[in-house]
């Protein structure tokens, strides 16, 4: 069974349907599934509900699904940066839940590690606390938040091998193993393809029986906030 | 009344900063902690989306796209710099494994609530990482202004926007001085140069104790 | 009535392998499927202590105490092979990211419930993995003789040692053929060589249905 | 601050004390935390309660603190190899507190990780679901399960740096990262003891935070089962 794709598109063929729920990797727009999010964009799939932290800026990221209004909802912890998502939220046209970061990161692994819920001290005595379960474990408090089981996973990865195995490279590993582990279907992309055996057994991130599909990506990595010192 | 500016404070909270311990410091002046560290106190700063040991702001050649802190800016590593996915990240923050972490706030009660994600009727942007950084981590300082630009306290009886946390702080670094959050309300810890008790009565809606 | 050995068994166990998947073999008979994998059919086997892409038995010149299989014996690693914590293996697991488990068992019941980890009275040595196995994995197939050494029926209305999962077993292949567990009870899928349907019915308490 | 001690002896000053539960990387004999073990049978503590998935065999591993019957309790998996531990479990000496596999990896995951509790379906409908909380999601059945939130870690990793941060090597990795998390205070000994930046930041397995002492350990490494095939 080939696990390797010609391109986003091919790899997003028979997966992408309209009210899905996609997880998707990245934190801001770094190690972001660039390639996988513009085929989507291309297919024009609607009414999507996406689990990302963030939901890119205006012309790049997630923010390019924003602006075709694919998006009927996005699961995320924080979105300052998308004028187009605050123009379709305050229309009412865009849902948001705000998820504490730790909480949607734990939610993704939870739900691709079968836990169909966990108890978290995070937002106790919060908005976020509203409505859920709470219970005490020696003495303190604590709220049910529960698993997140994702229709497709979109992930972007440094080097890959042709079984599905990844390695992400510094912080643009942030969200991408667990949203890699939440789906029905994984796809990845990456910046380098390998054949089985060039990645070091100890040092992969993702074991490839995560991911269905994957294919060699062309990325732009935007940099959001370039910060310098003198040299 | 003279007070600190907003690198006097920041140079005050790094006097919290203990050798050996493992720190996060939120985006704002809280980042200026780390021009301060006090000689012959080694801490490591963790950046909430997935990397312990941050460096500096990098030099122009220096800059990669793949490596930021939870501000987004671009950053350096290490020597001794791990990273690790966003789950493993809060895993540490929950699971009390971070020592310290300094933030901003917009309020914060006498019970140590604090609020800084969120204004209703205004945009809401998200609260990060915030709420589990204040839940998780052992040890939770606010830095901020003392009053808001009305002139009003920020030191409250309660809190009136929506919360981060509930009894999460345990210190509060203003403009005017240092602030426990100890029984029965705040605790004048130190004061800022050229302040007065009277001056911070007249800032402080909370309750002051001695 | 001529019926199955343990080597047909487990080649006719292998005949449930799909290309392509990940599979996790049982202690016992259940790891001599990897002997019988059909021509084609391309499958990474986990070892739930934690590896993915498990290779032959070492020779002696290649033993490694630090690679090991879930029963503890000696293994080889491949070109696919990939390390992981207990945490992320039984994540995988229990995420049913896994396949398919073959697996032995004591007794299995027509709803599907399995007990294969301790008998009341004598020493109990544990469960190790199978529970989170078979509650965990999407199809379970469980190798084991029809009877046991007093030849009573293992494969019965209702399990009598306690369970290891309940309504967990898809499938039981034995000495005697391929049985489905199915609404109602029983069916066979497959008889093996020189064993009749009355031999079936005679060797099982659990209901047969067709 | 120095993580560096000169001996397990060392390490374990003023850490250990009767009573006190002690969560132990290794799978059977296969990556055990050996020198720490022996300097905790040199001790003398008692009445440990022991959470490791295996309870080692008579002479080696986890064995030499039964032997000295320093132990009072295990949470584990699978106890199958060890005579003594048998012997003192009829005799009512010991008592163990059998948890499936996975859910005892996660347990000690949740503990590091602040989480009280989580649903699994794993031991639905079994002994081991006896009197813990029933709760269904999706019209699936799920039991809860709690953290293990323990006094002292003590596991075993190939190369380690004097950070704190770890390397783990093929199986031996097993349920040291996640025994490593759960521990008020965590003790690694390594193979190979190496300077800050001797370790690649993208494959460290267990960042030093979780990493309060290291030592230096010399290791035997028994193999249990020692299966070959023909050259």
């Amino acid at each position: 069974m080939k696990k390797v794709y010609s391109s986003a598109a091919e790899a997003l063929g028979g997966v992408l349907q309209d009210g899905m729920l996609v997880a998707a990797g990245g934190f801001g727009l770094c190690g972001i599934p660039e390639n996988l999010i513009a085929a989507i964009r291309d297919a024009g799939t609607k009414n999507l509900t996406v689990a990302s932290n963030n939901a890119g800026v205006d012309d790049f990221g997630l923010g390019v699904l924003l602006q075709g209004r694919q998006v009927k909802k996005m699961i995320s912890s924080y979105v300052g940066e998308n004028d187009e998502f605050m123009r379709q939220y305050l229309a009412g046209d865009l849902e948001i839940e705000f998820n504490p970061q730790g909480t949607l990161a734990e939610r993704m692994r939870a739900g691709g590690a079968g836990i169909a819920g966990f108890y978290t001290k995070t937002g106790v005595g919060t908005l976020i606390a509203d409505g859920k379960e709470h219970k005490d474990f020696n003495g303190e408090t604590y709220i049910l938040e529960e698993g997140i089981f994702a229709d497709l996973s979109i992930v972007k990865a440094w080097k890959g091998d042709e079984a599905g195995n990844l390695i992400f490279r510094k912080t643009a590993r942030n969200f991408n193993p667990v949203a890699a582990t939440c789906g029905k279907v994984c796809i990845a992309e990456v910046e380098e393809l390998l054949p089985v055996g060039a990645l070091e057994p100890d040092s992969i991130h993702t074991p490839g029986i995560f991911v269905n599909r994957i294919i060699k990506g062309e990325h732009e990595k935007r940099i959001e906030q370039r910060t310098t010192r003198a040299a | 009344m003279a007070g600190w500016d907003r690198n006097q404070m920041a140079a005050r909270a790094a006097q919290e900063l203990e050798d050996g311990t493992y720190v996060n410091l939120g985006i704002g002046i809280p980042t200026l902690v780390s021009n301060y560290i006090p000689e012959g106190v080694d801490v490591t700063l963790q950046s909430e989306n997935g990397m312990l040991g941050m460096g500096p702001f990098p030099t122009d050649d220096e800059i990669d796209a793949d490596l930021i802190n939870a501000g987004k800016q671009t950053i350096t590593e290490m020597d001794r710099t791990s990273y690790f996915s966003s789950a493993d990240s809060f895993a540490m923050i929950r699971g009390g494994h971070i020592a310290l972490s300094i933030l901003g706030a917009m309020e914060v009660s006498e019970q140590g609530d604090l609020a800084n994600w969120m204004i209703p009727g205004k945009l809401v942007k998200g609260m990060g990482g915030a709420m589990d950084l204040v839940a998780g981590v052992r040890r939770v300082v606010v830095i901020m202004d003392h009053t808001n630009k009305k002139g009003e306290s920020k030191l409250l009886k309660q809190c009136s926007l929506p919360l981060t946390g509930s009894k999460v702080v345990d210190r509060v670094i203003s403009n005017l001085g240092v602030f426990d959050i100890v029984d029965g309300g705040i605790k004048v810890v130190e004061m800022a140069d050229g302040v007065s008790l009277d001056d911070v009565k007249a800032a402080t809606e909370a309750a002051l104790v001695s």
